[in-house]
């Protein structure tokens, strides 16, 4: 799903100095436009693999940043020194006016160069406190560096663009809780599991990463047909969506009674067909063969983890979906709420159909990690959401007719 | 029954984790004949034999009962030898979604530690990729080589004896990796030995583990040092609940009693003050000591509220990432 | 008013921090003939004399409402202009209470900073105790001094123009500190000039404020070095949640609704299956864009959540603290 | 109320090497065991200033440690060394026996000192991971320090008392939430406070400390009488407590017309009484003068702050107790579960006499600050309770018939 290099056409994510994103599609011939941080030529990079970040000098000229670590004035210093902090030498330089900035971009000097002048001629800075140092170095690299990154689209991206746009689209999840959920999940190729996922399917995606082309995703969804939007972003054949991706109305899991069967059509009728109709057909009765596999697992073995992300009720939507799930298999709810997790699990406990439900919460902290200035970062977003973990388990009437014992 | 598939009955010989509490989750190999002891009293081996995993089973003496569980790298975390401080889910998680590791992705992984996390490495990458793993220990080397084998996953995880750090990662077999994962007291020294054991064609992933925040401050500067980019560093706080309820008590219920000393007392009557005030609060006492009510029973208003857990791991490591982008094309040179 | 007494009613002259919301905090001295502008109009200040504190007043074109507060530290940290990096509640108030400030005590602070600190510092220790407060920029000097004055807390705040750590505390009056709050870039430099200006004949608490781990490396040794025993750092993580409720969605509407399409479509009906989706979507955004059905609204079922403010201050600074004891009696030498 | 010297009779607390606490009352004469930490007279620290740390050699007797940071064999290094890390030299030498211990021990040898030599000699220290390592010294540090610190009893120490003996007491409050809610509170002298304080008083002596003599606490409690149990550690005088803290119970405050009013006696009758009834009919009067004054205030000016820690249910008390707090006065309520006080929110949302109420949340981190091993406590406790923090406003009737507005 994620190729190694940038491929042509490829929806790819550039990540740039001021922590921006951007999605472009990798059009050859076309010119890709970062506004402030420039532009350059899609075939530049097009067969290039992923891991470089590229400087824009002028004439759209692309060469590699050897380093991009957070810029930084030490980096010539050692570890021991660095370790010891810092002090900026004043030069007693006078600061550079914005013309004598233009003037060393167009003669090609490099954005961390610029910086560094800047920073030489800006006589006061070793007075100024950390706070107002930081705002000001995170000023100026936003400023002048033009470099980008290009990454392959998968679930960490995919997370990043929908925190971009609309982080309510994927209800504050952040990569940190959908990791924990797929371990939670046992997630691995192979594995057949039950997934609701209200987001335009960035649980879907993330499960899909990790089957690696083995394994199911039979996906219950709200309305006529599933929000898979955000598959678009995956290099993903329709075989292998087809093969992977089963998906299933609430109406047709809980209440298969009540869905007219698909009429089975002779061979003659078949024939008489128009070619789009004959397509629909097959589709429909795919489809209604796929509901009847479903169907059987929930009574036979069972699917291998049920993972869920919707804003339906899940105190009482989650007690209806247990008998699909195999013995031993994890059940992983997320909800952006403890509030609603707390409620959940008290429904759960209600009857003995799983073990040691557990509300998770995983908060992943940045550092800036410039030498001499290590900090945890001053600010960040709210949010990331909680998950409920459990076991489907099997109760044993011989054992709870004796009482709860422990 | 291994590590590596899912299965719904358990066989003789499988692998099966029993749950007593989840302080109490003990790893066991199904052998009839064998007898596995708790306090409340012993489970045969042959009763498990047939039973779906999830099962929940009493104890020959019917005093108890545990449930059977399929192993799951989360499950083994709970029930393992600690011969190290263990990598538990919130990190082993995110180290595995930051690393991009995926099914068949190589990794180096130094040192093996209790191998917690080579677990839950083994399951994402599969029978598809391999992890190669160090640990300069000699008995926690054997001990966790003997772990992988009994789990079915010689296959995956490569297990060398090795202080990676002055001896670097070269074996046998040319490891290419695209992820490495770096549990040293020193992880700086063994960054420089990396490059020749990992794939230059690609962007390889490196997360440095370490307690110390002077580590992290020498982990920096040689994965800078060394040409890595992207340089990140984070540490993971996760915090655990319980779904509880709590008795909800008003003031009007508080003002009757009072009103009920104050009526006994103009009563004349030989009111025991003590005795009255003891009822009520015994009725309210939601933490266990001497309760006489249950959570939850009814006649009473409960609301549902969440109790963290009492001991929290406040601090597991710092974890460094960074990217060691691929070797430069003949172009940009 | 002032920051040191409670009013109740509002008179010419008083400081109010006029209220809009959380971030629109603004403070004013009422003046008649003066005007309060924002969004919703004027508000004339002479409406405001009489008017009890925690007044909501209407604009003079009724179009919006302001709250009319009395001055306290925390609201003041709200609407202060800030000069420097603020002290917020959370970390002002354990400061407070770790270096067991209390009425009466004498306190040095360097730097005054933005002088959020130094409000919440003069009220605990009120009329009878002292803030000897440092700073070294003069403008942001001038501007706390004029501010403490404007406040009221010219008798508790004594302010300096000083680099304390180049030229230590020594001012006309014999300083006799029981706490000390250092709010510096070099705090290890001004901690020998410390031993003159607090109270030897009693504990004394020490706190040095730095965001940076390299800071608190040095602040440590700094204070081993001069003797301060019990040397702890901390942070203050700090969160706030506001309540909100959640609509209770139930997956028997779902099937209802896809019932319903279904049945429109075996009717033959013109079924437009944008339109009843859109409606019950609409129905259900709880996030404001586009809502028809508001937060709690009547026919819905509620569920109380509380909902984490979106940019958290995630660092502060790190709190190092320690306690100098008292010099030894003699019977000790 | 704390005094700078240690009283004679006093009840001090103790703070020993293994992190314990020990409340002891200082006796003149007597001989202060602290287990295996050793015994001292206690004569011996009557008279000196708080803010020592004690080593007991042999003997009982006392010297001061001149060095108490958390025990550290890197104490001669210099900071940038320190910052550099640092490496037990392996010596060679064999372990120490208990016995080689003892011997140590009995020649007056100190803790410190003995810790230092059985480090030299664990051979293998160097090669332990810091996880051991830490293990390591934290387990020697207890085992020999025979160190102690004498403290005050303020708000501090009664919470780790409480934390120590049964947090369930003090509802799992921690210090710093509890700073938190004074600060919230705008807590100081002169201030006239309705509160009400489930504890044995915690609360109550947090703010008795912050109003420094000058103020009243208004205590509404449940039962007959309040639970003011933790007083008896604070040096405080009959008069202080009877001028500072006026008591009411819910019914007197909620329905005072159902309060019988006491009788006045006659000069003659009063002359008839014996002296413990009289002192009761004076102090029946002087409570019955104290509610009058209560309800009065709440009439009037209103109180300062409305603090509060109950198990009560909060979202039906609190809007009855509003209209006893003044306008702009804060209102801080505590509980240990974030769900109660989003309800309580709610509750008070739906009418408009609080502004902005919030719901806040501190928690301390403590690091360990070897030199070389900087990082945060691998463990510690979960909970510290949160904050629901409001103002009381008085809402414009005519401002609000426009309908709201923002």
């Amino acid at each position: 799903m994620e190729p190694l290099n940038i491929q042509a056409n490829q929806l790819i994510l550039l990540r740039l100095p001021s922590q921006n994103i951007k999605v472009v599609k990798v059009e050859p011939g076309s010119i890709i436009s970062l506004g402030k941080f420039g532009s350059f030529r899609a075939d530049d990079i097009i067969g290039d693999p992923f891991g470089f970040t590229y400087e824009i000098d002028s004439g759209m000229k692309l060469s590699l940043v050897d380093n991009t670590i957070e810029f930084d004035e030490d980096d010539q210093m050692g570890a021991e020194q660095a370790m010891t902090g810092h002090k900026i030498t004043a030069t007693g330089m006078q600061q550079l006016t914005s013309e004598e900035i233009e003037a060393l971009k167009s003669q090609g000097v490099s954005g961390a160069e610029i910086i560094a002048k800047v920073m030489e001629g800006h006589a006061a800075f070793e007075h100024k406190t950390e706070y107002s140092k930081e705002k000001y170095l995170k000023r100026k690299k936003q400023k002048f560096l033009q470099q980008f990154t290009p990454y392959a689209i998968g679930s960490t991206e995919l997370i990043d663009i929908y925190l971009d746009k609309d982080p309510t689209r994927i209800y504050n999840l952040s990569p940190e809780t959908l990791a924990l959920a797929l371990n939670m999940g046992n997630i691995r190729p192979g594995g057949n599991y039950l997934v609701v996922d209200e987001t335009p399917g960035v649980l879907v995606a993330a499960i899909l990463e990790r089957i690696g082309g083995e394994g199911t995703i039979t996906l219950v969804h709200e309305n006529e047909h599933p929000n898979l939007d955000c598959l678009k972003y995956l290099v993903l054949s329709e075989e292998e969506r087809e093969r992977m991706i089963k998906t299933i109305n609430w109406l047709e899991l809980f209440h298969p009674e009540e869905s007219e069967p698909v009429r089975t059509k002779t061979a003659e009728e078949l024939e008489d067909l128009k070619p789009s109709h004959r397509r629909q057909y097959y589709r429909a009765k795919q489809r209604e063969e796929n509901h009847k596999e479903i169907l059987k697992r929930a009574d036979t073995c069972g699917f291998d983890a049920l993972m869920v992300m919707t804003l339906l009720d899940l105190p009482t939507l989650i007690p209806q979906l247990l008998r699909f799930v195999g013995g031993s298999r994890p059940i992983v709810l997320y909800s952006e709420f403890k509030e609603v997790l707390v409620e959940t699990t008290l429904a759960l406990q209600k009857e003995n159909r799983v073990l040691a439900p557990t509300i998770m919460e995983t908060r992943v902290r940045k550092y800036q990690t410039l030498p001499g200035r290590i900090h945890p970062l001053m600010t960040s977003r709210g949010y990331g959401g909680y998950l409920l973990s459990a076991l489907r388990v099997h109760p044993n009437r011989a054992v709870n007719a004796v009482g709860k014992i422990s | 029954m291994s590590f590596v598939e899912d299965k719904q009955k358990i066989e003789e010989g499988d692998h099966v984790l029993a749950w007593m509490t989840r302080s109490d989750v003990r790893p066991i190999k199904v052998q009839s004949g064998e007898l596995l002891n708790n306090r409340y009293g012993p489970f045969k081996h042959e009763d498990m034999v047939g039973r779906s995993f999830g099962a929940q089973q009493a104890s020959s003496a019917n005093q108890g009962f545990i449930h059977l569980l399929s192993p799951t790298p989360e499950l083994w975390s709970l029930s393992l030898p600690h011969r190290t401080q263990i990598i538990y889910g919130p990190d082993a998680s995110y180290i595995v979604h930051r690393l991009k590791i995926r099914p068949s992705s190589v990794v180096i992984e130094a040192g093996t530690g209790s191998g917690a996390l080579t677990h839950a490495l083994a399951r994402t990458v599969s029978k598809s990729g391999k992890i190669f793993t160090f640990e300069y220990h000699e008995s926690r080397c054997e001990q966790a080589r003997a772990e992988f084998e009994s789990h079915g996953l010689s296959e995956i995880v490569q297990i060398t004896h090795r202080n990676v750090c002055e001896d670097g990662f070269a074996i046998d077999t040319d490891i290419k990796a695209s992820a490495v994962f770096l549990d040293l007291p020193a992880p700086w020294t063994a960054i420089p030995h990396l490059f020749e054991h990992v794939d230059r064609s690609r962007a390889v992933h490196i997360c440095c583990f370490s307690p110390c925040i002077e580590q992290v401050i020498k982990n920096i500067y040689a994965l800078q040092a060394a040409g890595f980019q992207h340089i990140e560093m984070v540490e993971n706080q996760a915090r655990r609940w319980e779904g509880h309820q709590t008795m909800v008590r008003t003031v009007e219920e508080s003002m009757d009693l009072l009103r009920d000393i104050r009526r006994r007392r103009q009563d004349g009557m030989d009111f025991r003050h003590g005795r009255v005030e003891k009822r009520k609060l015994d009725n309210y006492n939601p933490w266990g000591k001497g309760t006489r009510v249950r959570e939850g029973d009814e006649g009473y208003n409960w609301r549902p509220v969440s109790w963290m857990e009492t001991d929290i791991k406040s601090h597991t490591s710092y974890l460094t990432f960074a990217i060691l982008p691929p070797t430069s094309p003949d172009k940009y040179k």
